[in-house]
């Protein structure tokens, strides 16, 4: 399987990802650079957290305008599968691929900790290994990770079963108690209409690997090898 | 807009005074040069003679320090110590502090604070790969306080985050003695290859000097604002004294040097930092032998109208300087021009042994380097030894309460209460390397790609140095080696950061004087050597000095990190080991501060020699796959220590004191048992208690079982008291704090 | 010649800001204060001279990047 | 009573934002755009009626919580 990480000048996870993917892949990740135009052919394309252009202005708003992103809009039309971790969602509901906005966490502070996450649809190829309402457990550390759509895109997110994932207690409960960030319903990571796109602030790969205190983001990257591995 | 502040051309005594050189070190100036200098010169001799840059007070002292060790590389000197941690790679570490400016503007202060130490350790070569951060602040109840911690924590996050480098350990505490004078001591952590290491050296007469990073502009012109009130009196609006933080364009920087790091381009590199291009191409060339020449027209600005001596003073951050080798010039500007980062050539280098700049096609200004740099001067300040502390208040019958109560109290006061609401600010997970999280002993960090990890920590107990600075200093130095010896690492070496008051007083200087006897005895005989450090000297308001501050850093090596351990109770039904001797100390302990309000007495006294054999005691064990958990034992005392490893492993433990029966305790033995402060002391968890006890023994090490994990309650002679509600006390005065108006 | 763009949240999206802001009013003890929303100011100096020429410009900068029209609104203004 | 103040950042002060604004917008193909700086907007509703009063209340909210006086100036306007 190959996979593509896009590479922003701000990006800081890149490198994390990578590791995490080849670990699962068992192969080497290309890495892109994000004025790059073209991209080679890949099975998956990431795009990685961190403050891909300072994200000064809002996050990711930048990014999305940068030159790759046309390209990975185009891929992502023609069905290869994207992931956007954290800064990588907020590029991506700036580039329009999914819908919302990550806003401000409403404590209006930076929060790194592992929080738990309910998986809602995991007939995806990101979600494949996990079971639908399997509790996992991931960090997040943003500060604008504060999802917010239009009453009606969360209708359809809900009905046409959109939401990935969202934070909940350790026993799987939705509470209020369980939001790190304000997010609306609890919401950690979107998918897009025909859910080969998928956005979370959760970090699967920094808890990919039993030395850092624990593998649950392992079954994602591992899932993506099993489905897209042709 | 391109008026250029009309500068003096009259040098007044009141503008010498007001860059802080004295009657004596100007005459020295006038001899080096043989006439007036100009206040471009003027300028440059008082940064370049200033505490900050010359260490001038400190000087004599520091070099007391042991600096040396087979596996050092370099030690203090260059821009941050390097250690070898094998397999061809280096450890690259240094501590510095950013206590004024974060008091006058806490978020960017602690910020730019970040940003400065970041560069002082990649300009070496070393990608950082960790942040720690010590932070004093004042009384929770001063005005101030508050929000100085919201901004000074939110600006280390704001920076370290962004950058991309985790913020993995630190101290946070309290103190009024700090509410005029906060500290905020950062430290980063970075690994190189050894054998591509960088170094400040300018060499090679006709190489290019580069300039890269950020545009200079008006921040930060320290001596300049004083002075320049005089000739211009909208100076204030003008040069903001207060440096703003770019980590995005750090970011860039550090991903641009390290680029041309990997090619053989760079000759020599310094990064800016406090004055900025003066010292920067000044200790070049120095170390060099020879002189440069600089076109000030050249360097890259962000305001019109700048003078030299503006652009020499200037402290904006993120920006570097380098020597290039001849013909790299154009593979090097497209490296930073594809990070989008100015590249300006700005001058040569010389060998004619002075500085000289030009700008507007006229001489700027034309020093002699080395007599400016041999005349640097040193001073043996006046010093008095610290008296001796009387005896430590006593603590009257039934005053001392329920010990679990006591418990509950110390858990819950400002100095041990958690500080998860800082270190969730900082993202300390980022590069994916963070094996051990903030929250306990030491810090460990993977290094990438191997199996090997380091441990870091920092350390400092301000109350024990202020009572006796020896023995505050040795206490530091023994702490942070036993914080890396309890996660099984090997200590290393450590950085220092010296945080002390106005040193023109003799009390003062003594203090520090006394500081580093302490931290000399307990390096020599850890064999923990110093290999970088800074020192901050003048942290008083109103004639009231800042608490003697030594705040060591230290860096440990674990060759194989799954046998790191942590504090963490790791299962039911384990013996609870005290290792090391039990006096019960309690001067200067936080229970006497706590119970009775009382800062009295001598601190605990440090034996070095028994701090050594217990540590490598416990070493032995962890690496023998031994111990199951480990903490030393510091604030608070023995059941202070027992309770944080039940918290952390959400496992309770029933402890029982030794020998006498409760009724008939000696209420100060029973409470220096129990939250004594005496030193060198861990606790252990291990499956197999006599057996431990049996290896204590062989090794000559003090050791006793006091109880047994299991259950969700500490259990103390009969009483009991729930993990919930100690983590209560623990967990919520921070939040509960910072919430408030 | 130069321009001004305010970008504030449009009615019914929270502002967590805003509402901290008037939070901290009132713990400072300024009561009357009933509600805050927060916005960002932006200021530009342009090459352009041509005021209408300027504000289009202006509009698609604000429509691609200065606002994020699913949650702001935005306004120009041409300072000369 | 309605308010707003602009915070804006001192001369001199170094604005990270304003600068990758600008460089964003010439990224973008905006190349007219000779500088930029980002400021805060902020919307009052008070319930102070007088102006008088409401502008010297606002003139301390300013400095002792909205505007970071070190580094910034504040604008008071108020709207009626
Ligand atoms: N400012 C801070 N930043 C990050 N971590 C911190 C900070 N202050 C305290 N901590 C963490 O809290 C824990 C307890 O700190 P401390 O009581 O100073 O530890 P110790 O007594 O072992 O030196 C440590 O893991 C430390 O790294
Ligand atoms: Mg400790």
């Amino acid at each position: 399987m190959k996979a593509a990480v896009i590479v922003f000048p701000g990006s800081n996870c890149d490198r994390d990802v990578k590791v995490a993917l080849e670990q699962s892949i068992g192969g080497p990740v290309s890495m892109v650079w994000h004025r790059d135009t073209d991209l080679p052919p890949v099975d998956l394309i990431v795009i990685p957290g961190g403050f891909s252009y300072g994200d000064y202005l809002r996050s990711g708003a930048m990014g999305a305008h940068s030159p790759i992103m046309k390209e990975v809009a185009a891929r992502a039309r023609r069905g290869v599968p994207v992931l956007g971790i954290c800064n990588g969602f907020q590029i991506l509901t700036e580039a329009g691929l999914l819908p919302g906005v990550l806003m401000p966490n409403a404590g209006l502070k930076f929060v790194c900790k592992d929080v738990y996450l309910r998986i809602g649809q995991a007939n995806t190829v990101f979600t494949r290994l996990y079971r639908p309402d399997q509790v996992i457990r991931l960090p997040i550390a943003h500060h604008d990770g504060n999802y917010f759509a239009d009453a009606e895109t969360c209708k359809a997110l809900e009905d046409e079963g959109r939401i990935a994932m969202r934070y909940c207690s350790p026993d799987g409960e939705i509470t209020e108690d369980a939001n790190p960030n304000g997010s609306l319903g609890n919401i950690a990571g979107v998918l897009s209409a025909n859910r080969t796109v998928l956005g979370l602030m959760p970090h699967p790969e920094r808890l990919a690997e039993a030395a850092l205190g624990g593998a649950d983001g392992r079954a994602m990257f591992d899932g993506l090898v099993e489905a897209l591995a042709a | 807009m391109s008026e250029t502040s009309p500068e003096p051309r009259q040098i007044t005594p009141d503008i010498i005074a007001r860059h802080g050189l004295t009657g004596e070190e100007y005459a020295k100036i006038l001899d080096i040069l043989g006439r007036e200098p100009n206040i471009t010169e003027l300028g440059i001799f008082s940064v370049m003679w200033s505490e900050h840059c010359s260490y001038k007070s400190s000087k004599k002292w520091l070099k007391t320090l042991p600096t040396e060790a087979p596996w050092v590389i370099c030690g203090p000197g260059e821009n941050a110590g390097i250690i070898d941690i094998g397999d061809g790679q280096a450890a690259i570490f240094k501590m510095e502090s950013h206590n004024h400016p974060s008091f006058i503007e806490p978020y960017q202060g602690a910020a730019t604070g970040v940003g400065g130490i970041l560069r002082d350790v990649f300009t070496m070569g070393a990608r950082p790969v960790a942040n720690l951060n010590a932070l004093r602040f004042g009384d929770p109840g001063h005005g101030k306080t508050r929000h100085l911690v919201a901004g000074v924590v939110a600006g280390i996050g704001g920076y370290g985050n962004c950058v991309g480098v985790p913020t993995v350990g630190g101290e946070c505490t309290f103190h009024g003695a700090y509410n005029g004078n906060i500290l905020v001591n950062a430290m980063t952590v970075g690994i190189a290859d050894t054998d591509n290491i960088f170094y400040s050296q300018a060499s090679g007469v006709g190489n290019a000097i580069v300039y890269v990073g950020s545009k200079t502009g008006r921040d930060g012109i320290h001596g300049a604002t004083m002075a320049s009130t005089e000739f211009n009196q909208d100076s204030e609006e003008k040069r903001p004294t207060v440096q703003v933080g770019d980590p995005f364009t750090e970011k860039l920087l550090i991903e641009a040097c390290m680029e041309l790091m990997a090619t053989d381009a760079i000759v020599a590199i310094q990064d800016m930092g406090a004055a900025g291009l003066t010292s920067s191409s000044f200790e070049m060339a120095s170390k060099g032998d020879l002189g440069v020449e600089l076109d000030l027209d050249r360097v890259p600005q962000r305001e019109e109208g700048m003078t030299a001596y503006e652009i020499m003073l200037s402290e904006s951050q993120e920006r570097m300087l380098m020597v290039l080798r001849p013909g790299a010039e154009d593979m090097a500007r497209s490296v930073f021009e594809k990070w989008e980062l100015d590249f300006a050539i700005i001058g040569v280098l010389t060998d004619t042994g002075r500085m000289v700049l030009t700008m507007g096609g006229e001489r700027a200004a034309d020093l002699p380097i080395n007599p400016l740099a041999e005349a640097s001067p040193e001073y043996d300040r006046p010093w008095t030894p610290t008296p001796a502390s009387p005896p430590a208040a006593a603590i009257p019958p039934g005053d001392d309460g329920p010990p679990l109560e006591s418990l509950k109290r110390l858990l819950g006061c400002p100095d041990l209460a958690s500080k998860r609401w800082v270190w969730e600010q900082y993202d300390h997970m980022v590069m994916a390397d963070t094996v051990h999280r903030p929250g306990g002993d030491a810090a460990v960090v993977r290094v990438h790609g191997t199996a090997k990890a380091l441990a870091m920590t920092s350390d400092c107990t301000p109350r024990y140095c202020l009572a006796d600075p020896v023995e505050g200093g040795r206490q530091a130095v023994a702490e942070a080696w036993r914080n890396l010896t309890a996660v099984g690492a090997r200590p290393l070496a450590i950085t220092d950061c010296m945080n002390f008051g106005n040193p023109e007083k003799p009390e003062i200087m003594g203090q520090f004087v006394g500081a580093i006897e302490g931290m000399r005895d307990a390096c020599r005989a850890l064999e923990f050597p110093v290999v970088s450090g800074n020192v901050s000297l003048y942290n008083e308001t109103q004639g009231k000095a800042i608490p003697p501050t030594p705040t060591i850093g230290g860096v440990g090596l674990l060759e194989d990190l799954a046998l790191a351990v942590n504090l963490a109770f790791a299962g039911e039904g384990q013996d609870l080991i005290l290792i090391g001797e039990t006096k019960g100390h309690l001067g200067q302990s936080l229970y006497l501060c706590q119970a009775l309000g009382s800062e009295t007495g001598p601190p605990p006294p440090v034996d070095l020699k028994a701090e050594r054999g217990n540590g490598d005691f416990i070493r032995a064990m962890i690496g023998g796959g031994r111990i199951t958990a480990c903490h030393d034992i510091a604030d608070g005392g023995l059941l202070v220590a027992v309770a944080e490893m039940a918290l952390a492993g959400n496992i309770g433990a029933r402890v029982t004191a030794p020998a006498a029966t409760p009724d008939n305790r000696d209420p100060r033995l029973y409470a220096g048992w129990l939250f004594g402060e005496d030193q060198g002391r861990y606790l252990v968890t291990t499956t197999d208690g006599d057996s431990l006890l049996g290896e204590a023994g062989k090794a000559g090490v003090p050791a006793a079982k006091i109880g047994v994990t299991g259950g969700g309650a500490i259990e103390l002679d009969g009483q009991r008291m729930t993990i919930d509600e100690l983590r209560d006390a623990n967990e919520r005065w921070l939040p509960e704090y910072m919430a408030g108006p | 010649m130069k321009a001004t763009v305010h970008v504030t949240l449009k009615n019914g999206v929270l502002d967590p800001q805003g509402k901290a802001v008037r939070n901290a009013l009132g713990a400072l003890g300024f009561d009357g204060v009933k509600g805050v929303r927060q916005g960002k100011f932006i200021e530009l100096d342009l090459v352009e001279t041509d005021p209408a020429t300027a504000r289009e410009n202006l509009d698609a900068m604000c429509r691609q990047l200065l606002a994020n029209t699913v949650i702001e609104n935005y306004s120009i203004e041409i300072l000369e």
